[in-house]
């Protein structure tokens, strides 16, 4: 063509072992060794058994951060999967004591939450002036809301018959069943968004979405499926914490919103849009639950362990501004 | 009492990993328009902001009217006396004109802002520019042309001695710039001393009476511009010769292939049609706000039409989103790059294979190594200055990132029609040769290519035949042979179009 | 022509269409309960929601910045149970002391946020959201499971009691000093500027970094000076004191036409959307709605306003290109 | 690449940590049986069965054993920050402190089922001896309290009762009926025995006082209150802001209203500050903390609450800490009829009754009447 100068560029990508261990994942990595020698040598009630046994309950709320990740990746945040997790569950106790067999009760939770987050999705994709911040907390009031109506003046329901939920809780050995189903998303939803077609729209549209769209990628399209996916995950959380509480009432969920976002920014994922990754995200998961889980068994104020997940936060937010501001004092004496 | 009003020596700015600017110098006579060239990257906004306090420069001096002075900031230039009209308008969209004019200096009293008088004082401004807008206007609601003029009220109010405009006619068509020249020739014969900033060199022969060139971040030269042939300056600013600007092949037109048929858009435009033939270069130009761009984005499924039909190689098209017209082989290069072309953030790479991952992807997981084998096919064709295809796209220049936006069209295998709105707009002058060179070259092959640009050179210099649009509507369709400036200005500036004749005739 | 203009102006007026939705509403209520707009209950309306209508302006500064603060209910919470603590253990009995070291408190939690924001380059949710565990957590810790009480706070609750015009006489003098401050200060047109472009603030020799800081610590002000006004109106502190309302007051903001990505939004509008969920508060026990029911009927009205909003906006956006048409 | 090596590292982490962890483990005191048991055994049943045997074991050595020296109490109250939730933990340590034992004192996150649920997992990981929990919900604690009762730790609970399976008995603080009658009784020698009365209740879903207020109503339908007339329940979800605005609108939707009866401290205070703010007639009684009302009981107009009543938190700890102590001994199993000593409290020996449930309880006493002539005494006490 014409006008070429001959001119090569590069196209070999550089896989730099320093690269790595200074990426923000590998430096997680490095936490989440410190914290369980930490862990172990604070409580000496830190062992394999016991972290297995105080974990099915937080797994449940690992579901949600895949969703939660998309949703970030995406620019958007969803403050409502706390109360979906609340009106799921509710439903399915409900079909539970109305007697239908397991199977169902499992289709109506994971649809209450598929639908719920439909809604989101839906009111965002026709609405794309208004910003998720708003329209899921609006959601947020109703789902829960939608929650306390059913359950009427008790507040609370619970399970009659528990032995379908009791097989959701149940062991594969020591290991709890939801820890491979978390492990197995976890997999599924790394891989999604880090090696496929898909996973890369989302970036896009976190990044630039008008560019985005003028590239051909159906912007409001990708955002209703990872709504309502996230919805559906919602739902699966709220399968597996009514098999741990054997019932729901109007609290259930309340707070999973903000946990799970914590989760997700300090394992990297920018509320910005387009930065992150599912890998860093899980880690820091783990590093948070194991945290809570070591402070709970020396008995620290759970106030104070809130002050500490807090004070982390915004430790790790600062931290990568802090380091640009160091390499840009360097880059500058070098010039 | 100094010759010069503004000078400054051996300037040196330096940004982390890179000297923007390397011991250059300036000299600006009281009362004279100066123009200040060079390719983008070359400096000049840099220096501006050197200028204005926004920058501290590490090294070097500055005199103003020969006492040497040091801005801590924004501030201490506009008190001196100095004022700006950036490149990107910098303007409040959701505050009131009156209010962007006098942002940072406002009327107070007793604390309290003066809204009435400022609301006055605005007014008396505008009407000094012959400005057709209310002050109570949000500012997001006026056109690009009138948006420059509250920036050039805003510069008139500090009653600055020295004015500097950054490229100000890059949004604006011919006869808005015409009009700029008028307010500006005004300027300085009220006694303001104006530093221009341009790729166009009509601007810079129709009002300049000197010319400083920076390259790469140094100081090339001041030159009278009476005394500087047009080549040399392209020299100067290039630093090689461009032999031919346009390099327009004499291309055998095909037969045609894209139609549009009394396309309509309430409050954009109304009953469009044209149409594009095999190896055609049609332009579309008009004032800006004309509707052409308006036009494009229904054709291309990112606004909807009301009404009307669009025919591909003879088939209608029903184009409902971007990928639908991508999915047939229409390709744009929308107009502002860095908003609706690329993902800047994102290595060139990945921008070049976004629209078409899905299709070297195996069962929906990407192939990385293909997508960088096309990546780097495609940018080496268009010739991109760049090191690797990982370097984000904010890392290139204006010109090169619009190479990037034609290697992202190119590598689109099915691409029939190729739509470019404003290729060279804020495009230094070596990468807008090539970038033409590319155009002539897509043409041969024969491809359809559509060129919306309100620069009447490359309209004139590139195109087949050139549609000129007028409120909404088409105003007339003339031939490479009978198109003249003077032609397409009177059609611009028609009013009624088509219609109207059609009326007239029965 | 002039009949058109008014008409224009009415239509084309954010505050206009939301006094229009604020006038539907009480009609309604009205009409359901026909006490609803008595002196005493329109006193209490205010009294009631004064906390969310101070820290409304608060968010507005925020908001127009472009960024959030969710940690506001944590700052009240923590400043309140100072103030509380104070006056249990009887170390401080003056009113205008106890507001004073409340809003010093917040100020300084607000300045907190602000430089880590500005400065650090913090996305503004997950910075508060962070300070949203901290100053909770500090007020449970600092609270040490205790309550002040009535009797603890016996004088000092005189100044939000029934019948007292403190609180409205608070509420009248912060929104006036907004009204001011946004409108004719430049300060106030600085925080617009910085939300609707920060970079041409910057060049035009705004210190973006210090206004940002300012509104954050404005905010911190506010929400500190409403941890005393709690403590005074409900004559009570306790840590988990309006706990979760931060949503009320930003849902209070976008009622009133502040637009969430910075720039736009008016006090009289604040004021509005403050007043509107003020009047979902106390009219849904009024008109009999079931309370288990209370929560969604506020959600869905927080929604259709919202909603509605974006429908006349594109209502209105096509009236006026049909207006162009030529 | 990067990440792939990312995964194998952490995975090798988080086994090298495990294993180090499991290392660490054995030298625990409490835990290592257990631990040895579920670590060699893979099978559900089989690890049920050595828990139980290991759960006999230690019944067997503490009745042997002199007193709970050694062991570790646990209480686990409703929600953190709450004088009342504090006073009734302060009891209850008190008295196993006295004792020689450990007492634990766990306050959930927030006063949710889902954070209690947290905090008894801990206590399983910690491996108390005994825990007792004030309830957030009645069923939703099931799993993880069988559990806990699976691995050898007696549950009882106090103050808020959750089912009769997560539990082997309930401290009560009075009999629902008993509560139910004194608010009731109240109500109707405050009315004069006629008129309108409303209630503001704490959330719709709060367990304890649907229980009441239902006890309330069906005694109501004797013929004695035939007069009354119960206008309302409503919620204030024990929020200042919601009850304030809750009793405002009973005020403007019943002129006529006499009485407020709210069983719920932070309703109680919210709503006697109304009215004694706006100098209502309508009186207020209900279920209320000493302290937080000692401002607004009187018998003059000026005061909004001639009378109301409460528990002594206090001794409901101290009772929960005798019970616990008993089951920990072996002296109670949690029988209906099972009788035991609790120190110098005035109602020792307690003994075992049916809770109406299926399980058993004990009650503290019959409710406490907080009066002008008492509150200035008990205000400082809790």
């Amino acid at each position: 063509m014409a006008g070429k100068s001959g001119r090569t560029i590069q196209a070999v990508p550089q896989n730099s072992a320093k690269k790595m261990i200074f990426s923000w994942e590998g430096a997680l990595v490095v936490l989440f060794i410190a914290l369980n020698i930490f862990n172990m040598i604070i409580s000496p009630s830190y062992n394999i058994t016991n972290i297995l046994r105080e974990m099915p309950k937080y797994l449940a709320e690992i579901f949600m951060l895949f969703g939660m990740a998309y949703i970030l990746v995406l620019g958007d945040i969803d403050i409502s999967v706390g109360s979906i997790v609340c009106l799921s569950a509710t439903l399915a106790c409900v079909a539970s004591n109305a007697g239908l067999p397991m199977v169902l009760v499992i289709a109506v939770c994971l649809l209450v939450g598929t639908a719920c987050g439909f809604i989101n999705g839906i009111i965002l994709t026709r609405f794309t002036e208004l910003p998720a911040m708003i329209v899921t907390l609006a959601t947020q009031i109703i789902f829960r809301g939608i929650a306390e109506i059913l359950l009427g003046s008790g507040g609370s329901v619970s399970l009659k018959d528990t032995s379908g939920f009791n097989a959701l809780a149940m062991k594969i050995g020591p290991v709890p069943l939801v820890f491979f189903l978390v492990v197995i998303a976890a997999v599924i939803f790394t891989v999604i968004l880090a090696k496929t077609t898909f996973g890369r729209k989302l970036y896009a549209i976190g990044s630039n979405s008008t560019a985005a769209y003028y590239a051909g990628v159906k912007v409001q399209k990708v955002r209703l499926i990872v709504f309502t996916v996230t919805g559906l995950l919602a739902g699966l959380c709220a399968l597996f914490l009514t098999s741990a509480l054997f019932g729901a009432n109007t609290t259930t969920g309340q707070g999973f919103e903000m946990d799970v976002i914590a989760m997700a920014v300090f394992g990297g994922i920018a509320t910005t849009g387009g930065k992150g990754n599912l890998v860093g995200g899980i880690i820091s998961a783990f590093i948070i639950v194991l945290l809570r889980i070591a402070l709970g068994q020396i008995n620290l104020n759970p106030q104070l362990i809130l002050v500490i997940i807090g004070a982390l936060l915004i430790i790790a937010v600062l931290i990568p501004g802090i380091n640009n501001a160091i390499q840009a004092k360097r880059k500058m004496k070098s010039a | 009492m100094s010759e010069y009003i503004l000078e400054l020596k051996g300037i040196t700015k330096i940004f982390p990993g890179v000297k923007a600017l390397n011991n250059v110098h300036f000299q600006l006579k009281p009362g004279e328009v100066h123009a200040l060239m060079g390719e983008n990257g070359a400096g000049k906004s840099t220096f501006i902001k050197v200028i204005t306090g926004v920058h501290a420069a590490e090294e070097g001096q500055m005199f103003l009217e020969g006492k040497e002075v040091h801005f801590k900031g924004p501030r201490d230039a506009s008190a001196a006396g100095i004022a700006a009209v950036y490149q990107h308008p910098t303007s409040y969209p959701e505050l009131s004109v009156t209010e962007n004019i006098f942002m940072g200096h406002e009327q107070m009293k007793n604390g309290m802002i003066q809204w009435k008088a400022m609301n006055q004082e605005a007014e008396k401004l505008l009407a000094r520019l012959n400005a057709d807008f209310k002050v109570t206007e949000e500012m997001g609601a006026l056109s690009v042309a009138q948006q420059q003029m509250v920036e050039i009220a805003k510069a008139l109010s500090t009653n600055a001695k020295i004015i500097i405009l950054d490229e100000p006619t890059a949004s604006l068509t011919q006869n808005e710039s015409e009009n700029l020249y008028r307010i500006v020739e005004a300027l300085r014969d009220e006694g303001v001393s104006i530093i221009f900033i341009s790729h166009r060199f009509e601007d810079m022969y129709r009002l300049a009476s000197r010319v400083t060139v920076f390259r790469d971040s140094q100081y090339i030269g001041t030159y009278n511009v009476d005394e500087i042939s047009n080549a040399d300056l392209i020299k100067a600013m290039v630093g090689r010769e461009i032999s031919d600007m346009f390099p327009k092949p004499d291309v055998k037109i095909g037969k045609e292939m894209f139609r549009i048929e009394g396309l309509s858009r309430t409050g954009f435009f109304k009953n469009v049609s044209l149409n594009v033939h095999a190896g055609e270069i049609v332009g579309m130009t008009g004032l800006v706000g004309a509707g052409r761009t308006e036009t494009i984005e229904s054709v291309c499924g990112i606004t909807k039409a009301d009404s009307g039909k669009v025919f591909l190689d003879g088939k209608e098209l029903h184009v409902k989103q971007p990928l639908d017209a991508i999915k047939e082989g229409i390709i744009l290069l929308p107009e502002d790059r860095q908003r609706q072309g690329l993902i800047m953030s994102w290595g060139l790479g990945r921008n070049v294979t976004l629209p078409i991952q899905s299709e070297t992807a195996k069962n929906g997981f990407n192939n990385e190594k293909k997508e960088r084998e096309i990546a780097k096919q495609y940018l080496e064709e268009v010739d991109t200055k760049a090191v690797t295809i990982f370097d984000p796209a904010t890392s290139l220049s204006g010109g090169n990132q619009q190479k990037v936006v034609v290697a992202k069209a190119l590598a689109q295998k099915n691409m029939k029609l190729i739509i470019m709105d404003e290729p060279t707009k804020g495009v230094d002058v070596g990468a807008k040769a090539e970038i033409y060179a590319i155009m002539g070259e897509l043409a041969k092959q024969g491809y359809g290519i559509i060129m919306i640009s309100s620069e009447m050179p490359e309209i004139l210099g590139m195109c087949d035949r050139i549609y000129v649009m007028c409120g909404g509507k088409i105003t007339g369709c003339l031939d490479r042979g009978e198109a003249s400036q003077e032609g397409i200005l009177q059609l611009a500036m028609e009013k009624g179009g088509y219609d109207k004749k059609e009326e007239a005739a029965k | 022509m002039e009949k058109k203009s008014v008409w224009k102006k009415i239509t084309g007026s954010r505050e206009a269409s939301l006094v229009i939705v604020l006038i539907v509403l009480c009609i309604i209520v009205e009409i359901l309960n026909p006490t609803f707009l008595s002196p005493t209950n329109i006193g209490q309306i205010f009294r009631n929601n004064a906390l969310t209508m101070i820290m409304a302006l608060g968010m507005l500064c925020i908001l127009l910045t472009g960024g959030i603060d969710i940690s506001i209910t944590s700052i009240l919470a923590f400043s309140g149970m100072s103030v509380g603590m104070l006056l249990k253990y009887d170390i401080l009995h003056n009113t205008f002391l106890l507001f004073l070291i409340a809003a010093a408190i917040g100020l300084v939690a607000g300045g907190l946020n602000g430089l880590i924001i500005s400065k650090g380059k913090v996305t503004p949710i997950i910075c508060t959201m962070g300070f949203m565990y901290i100053w909770r957590g500090l007020a449970y810790v600092m609270s040490n499971s205790a309550w002040a009480s009535g009797e603890d706070v016996a004088g000092f609750s005189d100044f939000g009691k029934d019948g007292s015009i403190g609180p409205y006489v608070l509420l009248v003098l912060v929104y006036m000093i907004f009204f001011v401050m946004m409108k004719w200060s430049k300060f106030g047109r600085k925080i617009y500027a910085v939300g609707s472009n920060a970079e041409a603030a910057r060049i035009s020799g705004i210190n973006v970094d210090r206004i940002l800081t300012s509104a954050y610590a404005i905010m911190g002000l506010l929400a500190g000076i409403c941890g005393a006004l709690s403590v005074a109106i409900y004559a009570s502190a306790q840590p988990n004191m309006q706990y979760g309302k931060e949503m009320d007051v930003i849902a209070a903001c976008v009622i009133g036409g502040v637009s969430m990505s910075g720039g736009r939004g008016t006090v009289v509008g604040t004021f509005f959307g403050a007043l509107i969920m003020a009047i979902i508060a106390k009219a849904l026990p009024l008109v009999g709605i079931d309370s288990i029911a209370q929560n969604t009927v506020k959600g869905v009205i927080i929604l259709a306003v919202v909603l509605l909003n974006v429908i006349t906006q594109r209502v209105m956006d096509k009236q006026n290109l049909e207006r162009r048409e030529m | 690449m990067k990440k792939k090596v990312l995964s194998v590292l952490l995975a090798l982490t988080m086994t090298a940590g495990l294993l180090v962890g499991c290392g660490s483990s054995t030298e625990t005191k409490t835990d290592t049986a257990k631990e040895e048991t579920t670590e060699e055994t893979t099978e559900a049943p089989a690890k049920e069965e050595t828990t139980e045997k290991k759960a006999d074991e230690k019944t067997d050595d503490t009745a042997s054993a002199d007193g709970i020296a050694g062991k570790t109490f646990a209480i686990v109250v409703k929600s953190a920050g709450n004088p009342y939730n504090q006073k009734e933990a302060e009891g209850f340590q008190q008295i196993i402190e006295a004792n020689g034992g450990t007492c634990i004192i766990k306050e959930p996150e927030a006063a949710t089922a889902d954070a209690q649920v947290s905090v008894i997992q801990s206590l399983i990981s910690q491996g108390v001896d005994s825990i007792s929990i004030a309830a957030n919900d009645e069923n939703a604690l099931q799993s993880a309290l069988q559990e806990a009762m699976d691995a050898g730790i007696k549950v009882s609970c106090l103050d808020s009762k959750v089912n009769k399976d997560s539990r082997s008995t309930f401290v009560n603080q009075a009999g629902t009926q008993e509560i139910g009658q004194a608010l009731m009784d109240a109500v109707y020698d405050i009315t004069g025995g006629s008129g309108q009365w409303a209630v503001l209740s704490a959330t719709s879903q709060a367990t304890n006082q649907n229980a009441w207020i239902d006890a309330m109503k069906s005694i109501m339908t004797e013929d004695k209150y035939k007069d009354l007339e119960l206008v309302e329940v409503a919620y204030g979800d024990d929020e200042p802001q919601k009850s304030t605005d809750q009793t405002q609108a009973l005020l403007s939707k019943y002129p006529e209203l006499k009485v407020i009866c709210a069983p719920t401290t932070v309703g109680i205070s919210a709503a006697a500050k109304v009215l004694q703010d706006q100098k209502s007639t309508v009186k207020l009684t209900g279920l209320g903390l000493p302290s937080e009302m000692a401002e607004y009981i009187g018998d003059d107009d000026a005061h909004s609450c001639p009378y109301m009543f409460l528990w002594n938190p206090i001794e409901l700890g101290n009772l929960g800490a005798y019970t616990a102590m008993a089951l920990v001994q072996g002296d109670i199993t949690g029988a209906v009829g099972d009788t035991f000593e609790a120190g110098d409290m005035a109602n020792s020996p307690y003994t075992l009754t049916d809770a109406g449930d299926g399980g058993s309880e004990i009650i503290l006493g019959a409710p406490f009447k907080f009066d002008p002539s008492n509150i200035a005494e008990w205000k400082d006490v809790y």
